[in-house]
């Protein structure tokens, strides 16, 4: 019957429940804050995560990364900087603004983590910084994207995610590049996106960066947060005839969207190209099934990627959350690898020190190098360079079929609508 | 101020009740605990602005976010885009959502609307606000308003430790427990008792009935608008999901039902008991195992309805009665007296 | 703007207010009689979603055909979570009631959340996305079976539910109770009992819908709350608190001016249209187009 | 003859068809003692509430010393001086005897509280509820509650003041000093409206008699004479006993 079975799995549920009820006995029955099991040193790193509401899907992928990466690092040793020291996840719900800032508050204050991992919400990351600038503990941010994380001066925060900015130059250079080997005129691109903080800014950016790419945006299509139809924008687009589409949503609505493409018999005529993480979460290409056959997706790295040692990791990954390994799973497992590297070089727990030593960081090997090809920071705390990738889905696997030196696969351009 | 009249002690219970939170917050060396503690008094605050309308004005005003959120969007703009110091947009909060108040209380109280349309209909006002500032290109949309505070500086109400704004949080909740306290004792109280209480028979006295639910409404509606005001200041980032969500308008409201709606106490001891456990609980529980947290929550909310249904402060204060009032005669022998 | 493709506007706008009916139906139906706002609603349309999910995948049934049961299944839940925390409250005030029906909803979101877990799923029914295609106005329009399906359940429920409201006993004890609750127990009708099959009926309405939407719509622990939730609501009150017709009509409705409205103000207006809708209703149709009549 | 305190012109109130007062005129001078009697259902109580703002009647006008009122919201009817009791009695249970006469010492709003207080206190003496004064409204039993209707109305401080059947369900006892209270009512200068079943206390108070039947005006007049004619006889008892 269904592609590959999914029995409700009573024994992630056990886990769960267990995991749960043992975390909540154990710290209650030490009271309050916590202190650490009696063990070789170890040493708390804090992760902000949407763990229920709306994102929780990502967010607990993007956990299963991070236990995947602390196991990792503990195995082999723990961090040779501090002694061997374990490294022990303390994860935090961040599903709003007021939750991220007190939950912050209280990795530092009670459960004394010594650096942060987080908050996937531009909203929470941005309030949550500064709590952090101020207590000197750094903040690494691998998922959120707002520009604002780095633009206010702040001193102990680092982001390894691109700007925003780089989904409009990247998309539009790779829409391009793919129209001219393929001999096929492209000029007119409409855009389909939530409204979202994400989508408007997504909005902005294409806006601002089309016109010099030479395109010209025919229109701006945006779409509420949990709509319960498309008919309207499908007519729209019917109507304005594009040639490429770039869209931004999460698995909610793109599911729900691709449905109503096929049923109202659209697609454009080049291709359609979806950008960030609802587009790149595996489970909406699960979901969407034959439906997102031939979609192209943008993002910064995907396991079907000509990088050394991606493979693997997504291997193991997939072991363990039995599916591909992004929605920022992966941005976030490099970052505990950064922060890693980083607090060995700093040799101490202090905050001022870890932040000093990530501003130093010039890693070209070692385990992020499966993502990234040179990890650093400059003055902002921004990771430049880091260039987005495309790649085409077939059977609900995105395979990297751009920029040459990164594809895997040659893509099919333009684009069949899917049957 | 006798203590033996039950509403002079609720005030000097409620003043000792913030005196010890600031106590604890200014003295705690963990931001977390003034953190939690603020958001406690932000919640009590508007749980008991909302007890004048929703609790002596008998009104089922449902939708008490939509006057935070306005408050907090009128502070986030004027102090990002003009600059205006939060100290006077505490006050332009209270105008505008009070304004707003004054124009539901006209289009609603006019129309005679039952009490489930009143109440489904201040909740569709809230999400209608949230749908406009979506898509208010000025006032950011969905990326909101984020407000960067640098360094010290009273006037422009930024501080860089959070003790301060714990402080002028509690100064605010204080402030509303006092108008509240005053409003009992003066005759804007006992008019709302007679609406409250029989509308009828109040209009036959001569107290306009519509005339004093709409001071009710504004009086809450405004004072929300003040706290939505501080709220943005003090959280630094506001969108419209966050400032109009219906999640936190009915934990608002939970901890004025459960804490006693009818006293000046019961929402300050409601959401003081309620904020913080919630924030506890999910600090122990949500990170472990996610939704456990929900679930606990949620078997909390109802089995403290059922088993508080007129709040704790009710029960407080029959236990004040009992203990404090001195026995009135018996009525019998009174009737026999001969008219003067 | 081509006549074919308004026509497929207006039509799928039809369809989505079948399924907007559908979830509004039970809303109504308990307010009707208890006069109280079931916020908790949408979390047994999400329920009914998952089982539908689980009966497709551990059992290969279809959602239309294990619908019915799902239906009763929920009836019993939402009977018993009426017994145990609704019925006590009766008595209380009334925005207690309503708090706990939030408490009941927040609980369910966690429940749904700790067995399935947070994953977004969907029910993959190949046909159910496979389109009827009609000529009309010199194009094709193209209908999905999902939706077509649903629409129709929607107008079979008003239906029988107005049926039954009419002729059956546990139907006229409906009405008596939803009119005057004192009166009807003075006259021996166990109230009660009513309010326990009232809730519960309502409650498997609501997953009755969820288990018929289950091939259209993706599902994750708070879909119904954000989907369909303050819709349900709109439609209630536009169609008269507690009147099933009006529960359809209203749906339908609403579908359409939703429709109509994000073709001409722009798609991300389209909250705006039913929000809009909500608030013009509430102030100069007090009690919705039946005016207060209960079917 | 200056104008009277009260006039009603052609007064007609339908409840879809059913006409509850058909064209009722009369006056009522300063200081008087009316009685209003009839049968259950002849339009008296509906009288009572078009005059005090609580329904509007579809033809006819209501004049209070000159102008009218007719349409007025209830609370402004009050304000201007006509103060009027419940049939079913509608205290304040949870407030205190003395604080539901302060609620209409208030005057809604416009007299300052303390002065409220003071004079509410007075008029609880004045109707005899002193001792019970801090007891609880609800606690008080039907003739206590028919006191503080009466004590309620009468601290709105009005001129004219409407008694829907106070003296219904009291013991002989009680009748008697409620009688001495409505005297005590007049003779403070306050034009009373009395409409009672009670005939002893009807005929003792009533300087003039209405009857009412079926929602028209079919006698007034001396109480004597009244209740002698023949019409009154009949609305009351049934045509046979009209000719026995």
């Amino acid at each position: 019957m269904a592609k590959h079975d999914k029995p409700v799995d009573f024994d992630s549920l056990r886990r769960r429940v267990l995991g749960g009820l043992v975390g909540a006995g154990a710290l209650a029955a030490f009271g309050f804050p916590s202190i650490g099991r009696a063990q070789a040193q170890s040493v708390k790193i804090g992760f902000l995560l949407p763990l229920t509401g709306q994102f929780a899907e990502s967010g607990n992928s993007i956990k299963v990364a991070v236990e995947m990466a602390v196991e990792e690092i503990n195995a082999a040793g723990g961090l040779s900087g501090l002694g061997g020291a374990r490294i022990v996840p303390v994860f935090a719900n961040s599903t709003n603004v007021d939750e991220a800032n007190t939950e912050t508050n209280r990795l530092i204050a009670s459960e004394g983590v010594i650096a942060i991992v987080g908050a996937y919400s531009s909203g929470a990351t941005i309030s949550s910084t500064v709590i952090a600038e101020r207590a000197g503990v750094p903040y690494l941010v691998p998922n959120a994207l707002a520009d604002e994380i780095t633009e206010r001066g702040l001193t102990y925060v680092f982001k390894t995610v691109p700007n925003f900015s780089q989904y409009a130059v990247n998309g539009a250079q790779m829409a391009k590049d793919l129209s001219a080997k393929a001999g096929v005129p492209l000029k007119s691109v409409a855009l389909v996106r939530e409204n979202n903080f994400f989508g408007n800014v997504v909005g902005r950016e294409f806006a601002a960066h089309l016109p010099s790419a030479g395109l010209d945006l025919v229109r701006d299509n945006v779409f509420p947060s949990n709509p319960t139809s498309f008919e309207d924008i499908i007519v729209r687009l019917k109507r304005d005839n594009p040639d490429v589409v770039f869209a931004a949503g999460e698995p909610s609505s793109i599911t729900l969207l691709f449905q109503q493409l096929r049923e109202l018999r659209y697609w454009p005529k080049l291709g359609w190209i979806g950008v960030g993480g609802g587009y790149t979460n595996p489970v909406t290409h699960d979901n969407l099934g034959k439906l997102a056959n031939g979609l192209i997706v943008v993002n910064d790295w995907f396991p079907q990627i000509n990088r050394p040692g991606a493979a693997e990791v997504n291997e193991r990954y997939r072991a363990r959350a039995n599916k591909d390994m992004l929605g920022n799973a992966n941005t976030t497992y490099a970052g505990v690898y950064i922060l890693a590297d980083a607090l060995n070089r700093a040799g101490s727990t202090n905050g001022t020190a870890i932040r000093d030593a990530l501003r130093q960081t010039d890693l070209a090997d070692g385990m992020p190098s499966f993502m990234y090809e040179r990890v650093w920071f400059d003055e902002k705390g921004m990771m430049p360079g880091s260039i987005l990738v495309g790649a085409q889905v077939n059977n609900g696997r995105a395979r990297v079929v751009w920029p040459d030196n990164y594809k895997v696969d040659e893509p099919v351009w333009p684009v069949p609508a899917p049957r | 101020m006798k203590l033996s009249n039950w509403l002079d002690w609720q005030l000097v219970a409620g003043c000792i009740v913030i005196l010890v939170a600031a106590g604890i917050g200014v003295s705690s060396p963990s931001e977390y605990v003034v953190q939690v503690i603020t958001l406690g008094a932000l919640y009590a605050a508007v749980a008991t602005a909302w007890s004048i309308a929703g609790g002596m004005g008998g009104l089922l005003l449902l939708g008490i976010i939509s006057f935070f959120g306005v408050g907090a969007y009128v502070n986030g703009i004027l102090f990002t885009k003009y600059g205006i110091s939060p100290w006077i947009n505490l006050m332009l909060g209270f105008l505008v959502a009070a304004a707003l108040g004054r124009l539901i209380a006209a289009l609603t109280l006019r129309f005679g609307l039952s009490e489930d349309y009143f109440a489904m209909f201040t909740v569709g006002i809230s999400q209608v606000l949230k749908h406009l500032l979506l898509n208010w290109e000025y006032a950011g949309q969905a990326t909101g308003i984020y407000i960067t505070i640098i360094q010290d500086d009273f006037w422009m109400m930024s501080f860089v430790s959070r003790k301060p704004y714990l402080l002028i949080g509690l100064a605010l909740l204080l402030g509303i427990v006092v108008i509240t306290y005053l409003i009992q004792r003066s005759e804007l109280g006992y008019r709302l008792a007679a609406v409250r209480l029989n509308n009828q028979a109040a209009e036959a006295l001569g107290i306009d009935s519509v005339r004093t639910k709409t001071h009710a409404i504004v009086l809450s509606a405004g004072l929300s608008g003040m706290v939505g005001a501080f709220y943005s200041q003090f959280s630094t980032f506001i969108d419209p999901a966050q400032v109009f969500s219906l999640a936190t308008n009915f934990e608002m409201l939970l901890g004025a039902v459960l804490g006693g709606r009818l006293t000046i106490i019961g929402p300050l001891l409601g959401s003081a008991a309620l904020k913080p456990i919630q924030d506890v609980m999910r600090g122990l529980m949500g990170g472990g195992a996610d939704a456990l947290y929900l679930v606990f929550y949620g078997g909390l909310l109802v089995a403290s309805c059922l088993l508080l249904p007129k709040g704790i402060a009710q029960y407080i204060q029959n236990w004040h009665k009992r203990h404090y009032a001195k026995s009135a005669p018996a009525e019998k022998q009174a009737l026999a007296g001969e008219i003067k | 703007m081509e006549l074919d493709l308004i026509a497929q506007i207006l039509l799928l706008g039809l369809l989505q207010g079948g399924v907007y009916a559908l979830v509004a139906c039970g809303l109504t139906l308990i307010y009707g009689v208890m006069k109280i706002v079931n916020f908790a609603h949408a979390e047994f349309l999400t329920l009914g979603m998952y089982l539908a999910l689980v009966a497709f995948e551990q059992f290969g049934l279809n959602p239309y055909v294990v619908a019915p049961v799902i239906f009763g299944l929920v009836c019993v839940l939402g009977a018993a979570f009426q017994h145990i925390t609704i019925r006590p409250a009766l008595k209380h005030p009334q925005i207690n009631q309503m708090l706990i029906t939030i408490g009941i909803s927040t609980l369910l979101v966690g429940l749904i959340q700790l067995v399935w877990g947070p994953n977004n799923q969907v029910v993959r029914l190949p046909w159910a996305r496979n389109t009827l295609d009609i000529e009309m106005f010199g194009g094709e329009i193209s209908l999905s079976y999902a939706r077509l399906i649903a629409f129709g359940v929607a107008i079979a429920i008003a239906a029988v539910a107005w049926w039954a409201l009419r002729h059956t006993r546990m139907g006229m004890g409906m009405r008596a109770a939803s009119q005057n609750p004192f009166a009807a127990q003075l006259m021996g009708i166990d109230v009660s009992r009513i309010n326990l099959v009232t809730f519960g009926v309502g409650a498997g309405l609501a997953a009755l819908a969820g288990a018929l939407i289950s091939p259209a719509f993706f599902m994750n622990p708070t879909f119904g709350k954000e989907y369909f939730l303050l819709t349900a609501f709109v439609i209630v009150v536009l169609g008269t608190m507690g009147n099933f017709a009006g529960a359809l009509i209203g749906g339908l409705v609403i579908g359409i001016a939703e429709a109509i409205g994000g073709l001409l103000l722009g798609p991300a207006m389209r909250p705006m249209v039913s929000l809009s809708v909500f608030v013009i209703v509430l102030l100069f149709l007090p009690r919705g187009i039946f005016k207060g009549r209960l079917t | 003859m200056s104008t009277p305190l009260l006039e009603l012109r052609e007064v007609t109130k339908r409840f879809r068809g059913l006409v509850a007062v058909d064209h009722v005129s009369f006056t009522v001078g300063a200081g008087e003692i009316i009685g209003i009697i009839g049968p259950n259902g002849s339009g008296k109580t509906t009288t009572f509430s078009c005059v005090s703002g609580f329904l509007v009647p579809e033809e006819g006008d209501i004049l209070f010393e000159g102008t009218s009122i007719r349409g007025h919201r209830p609370s402004d009817i009050a304000l201007r001086g006509v103060a009027r009791t419940f049939q079913v009695v509608q205290p304040f249970e949870d407030l205190s005897v003395v604080e539901n006469v302060v609620i209409g010492a208030l005057r809604g709003g416009s007299v300052d509280l303390g002065e409220a207080r003071d004079y509410a206190r007075e008029v609880t003496e004045f109707v005899g509820l002193g001792p019970v004064a801090e007891q609880l409204a609800g606690s008080l039993t039907i003739p206590g509650r028919k006191r503080l209707e009466i004590a309620k109305a009468l601290a709105t401080r009005p001129k004219l003041l409407l008694l829907d059947e106070v003296m219904a369900g009291l013991r002989p006892s009680e009748v008697d000093l409620a009688i001495g209270l409505v005297r005590a009512i007049r003779d403070k200068g306050i034009t009373v409206v009395l409409v009672e079943h009670l005939m002893r206390a009807v005929m003792a108070l009533s300087e003039r008699l209405l009857v009412l039947d079926h929602g028209a005006l079919i006698a007034q007049g001396d109480p004597r004479t009244v209740i002698a004619d023949e019409a009154v006889v009949e609305a009351y008892f049934g045509k046979a006993h009209a000719h026995a």
